[in-house]
C-alpha cells in the first residue's frame, strides 16, 4: 500500500491544480512510528506532504461535517461507507465532494506491534507483505503483515471503496475466508452474569475522556447525550453506572450506521474495544434485516424503515 | 556525595514496614501498560515501567472527588445545608513517580496554593504524600523533559530520589519528609557513592535526544501568537477528544457537579478539558471558544503561553511525552511549541518544515 | 450488558387490545418480581456518607 | 474525619483558612418579581449565622456564587450594596438548571451563597472622579449596588457628577423602578432612563437603544470621569465607540465580563482571557485590559 503514496500525490496536485476542489483532506507523515496525522492541503505544491501508508487507520469521514469547501478526499472501504452514511443522513452534499477511493489491505494496529515487540521502537516501514520494526538499540524485527492488523481490519470484508471518483489503485482481492462473528458469538454465549463481569471488565479502564466518541464519525450530535444537562441524562463522575451507561447507549446511537471501521478503539488512550459493543449491533442488523450500513445511497438504513416483513422475533 | 543504598532485600522489607504507617501507591503492570495504584499488603511497586500511560495527578487530584454532602429531606434540621465529605487524609507515599510528574505537581500547586485562595482537597493530599521519585536511566523518544526546565533526574517536588542500582536502588534524601520515610522504612544504609549517582544524571541526561525551543515564548506578544496563522493546520486534525488533558500531569482544569440520590445528595467535582466544547459555552448558548481550532488553540496557548506570562516559571508542560503518544491523530506538541516559539522569526519555515 | 432477559420486554398490542395488555404486564410484572431487584444498574448511595 | 469539622488549613502566616467552596447557608427573606416577563426576580437573602455575614465583606461589583443543594451554584452580581445591612440581594434571570429551581423556589426556603467573589469597580481609584454609568436590561445588579453606594450619604460627598443611562426593551423590563423614579427626582444624580420602544403614551422618560441616548446624554469624558459598562454584548459593542467620540480614554472605561464559570476562585480553568481569570482577576476589566486579551467572552 505504501506505493500508493506516489499516486495520492499525483492526484491531489491535479485536483488542486484545475480547481476542482479548494481542499484535499488526506494524511501526512507523523512524529511517531505507526502514526500518521490527518490534515488538509490548500495548494497544489503542499501536495507532497500527503503520504499514505497501513497507518491512515483514521477515518476521514469524521472531517467533512460542517464545511463549505468543496473538498476531495481519499476514501478506504470504511471510510467511504461512512461518507455514504453520511451523504444519506444529509450531513455532507455528495456535489461537493471528490471521493478519491484507496482500496485498502488493512490498517497496522500501532498497540500490537509495540506490545509483540521488545525495546522501544524508532521506525516501522512496509514491504509488501512485511512489517519492518526497527529498535531503538539497532535491532529489527519483522512481522507479517496479515500478523499485526487492527482487529476489524482482519476481519474486514469491505476493504474496497464502495463509491468513488477516482481510484488510486486497482480494487483489492476481498476477504472471504473469515470468520466476521466470531467474538460476538462468544460474548453471546455466555450466561447473564458472566457477561455482566465481562462488559465491567472491558470498561474498567474508561477514564471518560470521549476519544471514542469524537473518532466516531457517526458521533456528530451538537450536544451529546452525556452533555446534556436539561435533563441531565447521567452522572459525570466515574461512577460505573454512568461509565456503563455512556457506552452502551452510545453504541445504541450506532446501531445501523457503525461500519466497524475501528476508529473508537484506535482512539482508545487505555486501549478498550468498545467495538464489542457496536459489533453486536451490527450483527443484529445483519442477521434480522439483511443490513450493512453505507454500502449504497439509494438505501434507507434498517433502523429507519418499517417493512411489513421485518422480523418480530422480539415480540413474544 | 552520601547516598543510602538499598539493596533489593533491603526494599522489599522497607516496603513492607511503611506499610504499617503509610497508604502505599506505586505502579503497578495492568494489561498493556502500566497505572498508579494502591499497592495492597505485601505487593511491591513494579518499578521496571518506562512511564505510566496516565500521570499520577490522580494521587492528589482524583478524577472524581466528594466535596460536600447534604440532606435534601425536609424533616432534616440540616436540609440543604452542606457539609464537607468525609476525607481521608492519612499519610501516604508514591513510590516511583518519575522526576517529570513531580515536578508537574510543583506546576499545578501554583494554581491550587495561591496567596488569595488555597484549595484544600488538593492541598491536603499533596501535603499528606510523599514522593519518593525513580531516577529515568532510559527515556523514551517522545521524552523531551530536559527542554522544560526538567530533567529524568530532576529533583525538585521529590522528597527522595531513587536510582536504580543493580537490584537495589541508590537514594538520596531531599527534605525533612523523606528523611522521616527513610528512617520508618530502615533505609539508613548510607555510603560515599563516589559520583556514581552524578555520572549517571549526565548519562541520562544526554539520552534525551529530543530538543525543544522555548527560549522566545515570553518574549513574543500574546495576541499576535493568538492570531497566528498555523492555528487551523495545527488543530485541523484534533476530533477534540480529551486524551491529552486527562493524561497530562500538569493539566488540573475541573468541573463541579451535584448528585442526588433520594434524599441524599452530594457535590462533587470531576475532571474537565478545555478540548470539550461544553467547557466554555453559556446558557444562553454563546460560547466564546466555539470551534475546535479555538480549543485546540487554548491548550497551547495554555501551557506554552498564558502560563509562561502569568507566574514566569517556564512552561506549563514537563515534558513527559504522553500527549504526543497516546493522541489518536498525532498532535505533537513538540511540533507547536516550535511553531510558537519560531513563529514572526527568520526559522519560521524550517520550524515548519 | 448484563440485564436479565425477563427484564426487558417488547410487545405489539392494538390499543383496542385492553385484555391483551393486561395480560402481557401482569405476566412481566410477575417475571420482573421473580427477578427481584436489579442492583447491578443502580447507583449506590453508599459513598454518600 | 468529623463531619461537623469544615476542611481547614493553616496559612503561611499560620492563620485558618476555610474552605473556599463551602457556601454560608443563607434563608430567602423576600422575593420579587422584577419584570413583565417574570423571568426576573430579586432575592432577598438572610445569613443563617451572624458571623457568616460579618465575613462577607463585599463591595459594589463583587459577585457570589448563588448555592442550591442537588442542583449546583451559578454566579451573580451582588445587587445589595455594601451599605445595605443585614441581607443580600441578588436579581436572577430565569435561564439553566440552577436559576429555574430558584424561581421556583418560596421565601424561606434555605440555600447557601459563597463569595464574595472577584473584584470590585476601583472605588478607590474612582474617588473625586465623575463617574458615568451606563447599563442595559438586567445586567443593572452591580450597578444599582454601585448606585446605592455613591449615593450614600457618607459616600456622595467623595464622587463628583454622577449620571446614569439605562435602558431596557420596554418599560416593563427595567429593574428596580421605584428606586429609578427617586433617583431621577434627586438632583445629586442623573438619570437617563431609557427603553428600545413603548406604545405607553404616559411615558416620560427617553425612547431609544442606548448608544445613541449615552450620546446625546452622558458628559465628555476627561481626566477625570470615568465611564462603567455592564450590559449585553450587543449594547456594548456600540457603545463603546460612542464612549470614544466622547472621549473617553480607554483607560477610564471599565467593564464588567461575564464567562461560564464553576469555582469562582481562580481554580476551575474555564473562564480564562487568555493569561486572566474572569472570576477572579475579573470580573471588572477596563477596556485596555480587554484590548490587551484575546476576545474568548
Amino acid at each position: 500500500m505504501i506505493a500508493y503514496t506516489d499516486k495520492v500525490r499525483q492526484i491531489a496536485r491535479r485536483l488542486l491544480e484545475d480547481c476542482s476542489v479548494e481542499m484535499v483532506i488526506g494524511f501526512r507523515k507523523g512524529s511517531q512510528p505507526m502514526m500518521n496525522e490527518p490534515c488538509f492541503i490548500k495548494k497544489a505544491e503542499d501536495a507532497d506532504q500527503l503520504v499514505w501508508d497501513g497507518n491512515c487507520g483514521i477515518n476521514l469521514a469524521n472531517y467533512l461535517t460542517g464545511r463549505k469547501e468543496k473538498i476531495a478526499v481519499f476514501a478506504k472501504g470504511c471510510d467511504s461507507r461512512n461518507i455514504v452514511t453520511h451523504i444519506v443522513e444529509n450531513k455532507v452534499q455528495r456535489d461537493r465532494l471528490v471521493i478519491i477511493g484507496v482500496p485498502c489491505t488493512g490498517m497496522i494496529d500501532k498497540r500490537l506491534v509495540a506490545s509483540q515487540t521488545e525495546g522501544e521502537i524508532e521506525a516501522v516501514s512496509e514491504t509488501g507483505d512485511k512489517v519492518v520494526v526497527k529498535l531503538k538499540d539497532g535491532g529489527s524485527t519483522e512481522f507479517d503483515r496479515r500478523q499485526v492488523l487492527q482487529g476489524n481490519c482482519a476481519l474486514c470484508v469491505h476493504r474496497n471503496p464502495v463509491i468513488y471518483d477516482e481510484l488510486v489503485a486497482d480494487l483489492v482481492e476481498e476477504q472471504t475466508d473469515v470468520d466476521h462473528w466470531a467474538d460476538i458469538r462468544e460474548i453471546e454465549a455466555m450466561d447473564v452474569e458472566k457477561r455482566r463481569r465481562f462488559f465491567e471488565d472491558l470498561l474498567a479502564p474508561c477514564i471518560r475522556c470521549y476519544a471514542c466518541r469524537n473518532a466516531c464519525p457517526l458521533c456528530y450530535c451538537p450536544t451529546c447525550f452525556v452533555d446534556e444537562s436539561r435533563p441531565q441524562w447521567l452522572g459525570k463522575g466515574q461512577d460505573q453506572i454512568d461509565v456503563h451507561t455512556f457506552h452502551f447507549l452510545r453504541a445504541f446511537h450506532c446501531a445501523g450506521r457503525c461500519t466497524d471501521c475501528g476508529a473508537c478503539q484506535r482512539a482508545c488512550p487505555v486501549g478498550i474495544n468498545m467495538r464489542l459493543l457496536t459489533k453486536k449491533l451490527e450483527k443484529d442488523c445483519f442477521e434480522l434485516y439483511q443490513w450493512e450500513a453505507g454500502m449504497a445511497l439509494d438505501q434507507r438504513p434498517a433502523l429507519d424503515t418499517y417493512k411489513p416483513d421485518d422480523p418480530e422475533g422480539f415480540i413474544k | 556525595m552520601k547516598v543510602i543504598n538499598i539493596d533489593q532485600k533491603k526494599w522489599t522489607k522497607g516496603i513492607d514496614t511503611l506499610g504499617s504507617s503509610y497508604k502505599l501507591i506505586g505502579p503497578v503492570a495492568e494489561k498493556d501498560f502500566h497505572t498508579f495504584e494502591i499497592l495492597q499488603q505485601g505487593q511491591l511497586p513494579d518499578m521496571s515501567f518506562t512511564n505510566t500511560r496516565l500521570s499520577p495527578k490522580e494521587v492528589v487530584f482524583p478524577q472524581s472527588e466528594d466535596m460536600f454532602v447534604y440532606s435534601l429531606d425536609q424533616n432534616d434540621e440540616d436540609c440543604n445545608i452542606l457539609k464537607e465529605a468525609p476525607k481521608d487524609y492519612s499519610p501516604r507515599v508514591v513510590l516511583g513517580i518519575r522526576p517529570c510528574d513531580a515536578r508537574a505537581m510543583r506546576l499545578v500547586k501554583l494554581n491550587f496554593d495561591t496567596e488569595q485562595y488555597k484549595d484544600p482537597y488538593w492541598l491536603r493530599l499533596y501535603e499528606a504524600t510523599t514522593f519518593v521519585g525513580l531516577a529515568c536511566d532510559q527515556p523514551c523518544a517522545t521524552c523531551f523533559c530536559t527542554s522544560t526546565g526538567c530533567g529524568p533526574y530532576h529533583e525538585e517536588g521529590l522528597d527522595i530520589l531513587l536510582a536504580k542500582d543493580g537490584d537495589g536502588f541508590k537514594a538520596k534524601v531531599l527534605t525533612d519528609k523523606g528523611r522521616q520515610l527513610a528512617e520508618a522504612s530502615g533505609w539508613t544504609d548510607t555510603a560515599d557513592d563516589g559520583g556514581a549517582f552524578e555520572n549517571a544524571r549526565r548519562a541520562a541526561e544526554a539520552g534525551i535526544t529530543s530538543k525543544v525551543a522555548t527560549d522566545r515564548l515570553r518574549q513574543m506578544d500574546t495576541l499576535e501568537l493568538y492570531g497566528a496563522d498555523f492555528w487551523e493546520d495545527v488543530s485541523f486534525a484534533c476530533i477534540n477528544c480529551g486524551t491529552c488533558t486527562y493524561l497530562c500531569p500538569t493539566c488540573w482544569c475541573f468541573d463541579i457537579q451535584d448528585e442526588v440520590h433520594g434524599k441524599k445528595g452530594k457535590r462533587m467535582r470531576n475532571w474537565d478539558s478545555c478540548m470539550f466544547p461544553i467547557f466554555t459555552v453559556h446558557t444562553t448558548g454563546h460560547n466564546p471558544r466555539g470551534t475546535k481550532l479555538h480549543r485546540v488553540r487554548q491548550r497551547f496557548m495554555h501551557k506554552l503561553k498564558y502560563f509562561v506570562d502569568k507566574y514566569d516559571q517556564g512552561i506549563m508542560c514537563v515534558g513527559c511525552g504522553r500527549c504526543v503518544q497516546q493522541c489518536p491523530v498525532n498532535i505533537d506538541i513538540r511540533r507547536v511549541c516550535d511553531l510558537m516559539n519560531s513563529y514572526g522569526s527568520e526559522n519560521a519555515c524550517a520550524a515548519q518544515g | 450488558m448484563g440485564v436479565e432477559p425477563d427484564r426487558l420486554h417488547f410487545s405489539w398490542i392494538s390499543s383496542a387490545e385492553s385484555t391483551k395488555f393486561v395480560e402481557v404486564v401482569t405476566e412481566i410484572t410477575e417475571k420482573v418480581k421473580a427477578l427481584g431487584p436489579n442492583t447491578h444498574y443502580v447507583k449506590k448511595e453508599a459513598k454518600v456518607a | 474525619m468529623d463531619l461537623k469539622t469544615p476542611a481547614r488549613r493553616r496559612d503561611d502566616k499560620g492563620g485558618i483558612v476555610q474552605n473556599p467552596y463551602l457556601p454560608y447557608p443563607v434563608r430567602i427573606d423576600e422575593i420579587v418579581v422584577e419584570t413583565e416577563d417574570k423571568n426576573l426576580k430579586t432575592f432577598k437573602l438572610v445569613f443563617l449565622n451572624k458571623e457568616d455575614e460579618e465575613k462577607f465583606n463585599y463591595k459594589a461589583g463583587q459577585f457570589a456564587e448563588l448555592s442550591i443543594a442537588g442542583k449546583g451554584e451559578i454566579p451573580i452580581g451582588i445587587a445589595s450594596s455594601p451599605v445595605e445591612k443585614g441581607f443580600l440581594k441578588f436579581t436572577v434571570n430565569r435561564a439553566g438548571v440552577v436559576t429555574t429551581h430558584l424561581h421556583s423556589m418560596k421565601e424561606g426556603d434555605i440555600m447557601g451563597v459563597r463569595g464574595p467573589l472577584g473584584n470590585w469597580y476601583p472605588w478607590e481609584m474612582l474617588e473625586g472622579k465623575n463617574i458615568l454609568i451606563v447599563g442595559g436590561g438586567f445586567a443593572f445588579t452591580t450597578l444599582r449596588s454601585s448606585i446605592v453606594y455613591m449615593l450614600h450619604p457618607d459616600n456622595r460627598p467623595k464622587f463628583g457628577n454622577i449620571d446614569v443611562v439605562y435602558g431596557a426593551r420596554t418599560p416593563g423590563m427595567l429593574l428596580y423602578k421605584d428606586e429609578l423614579i427617586q433617583w431621577e427626582k434627586r438632583d445629586d444624580i442623573n438619570v437617563h432612563i431609557t427603553v428600545d420602544t413603548t406604545d405607553d403614551p404616559d411615558w416620560k422618560y427617553n425612547v431609544g437603544f442606548v448608544p445613541p441616548i449615552t450620546e446625546q446624554k452622558a458628559p465628555q469624558g476627561d481626566e477625570n470621569t470615568y465611564a462603567i459598562v455592564c450590559g449585553p454584548p450587543i449594547m456594548i459593542k456600540f457603545t463603546q465607540p460612542v464612549l470614544e467620540k466622547l472621549g473617553y480614554d480607554h483607560e477610564h472605561i471599565i467593564m464588567s465580563l461575564e464567562n461560564r464559570m464553576k469555582c469562582g476562585i481562580g481554580m476551575c480553568g474555564r473562564c480564562g482571557i487568555g493569561k486572566e481569570l474572569v472570576c477572579k482577576d475579573g470580573p471588572v476589566f477596563t477596556l485596555a485590559a480587554i484590548n490587551r486579551t484575546p476576545r474568548e467572552y
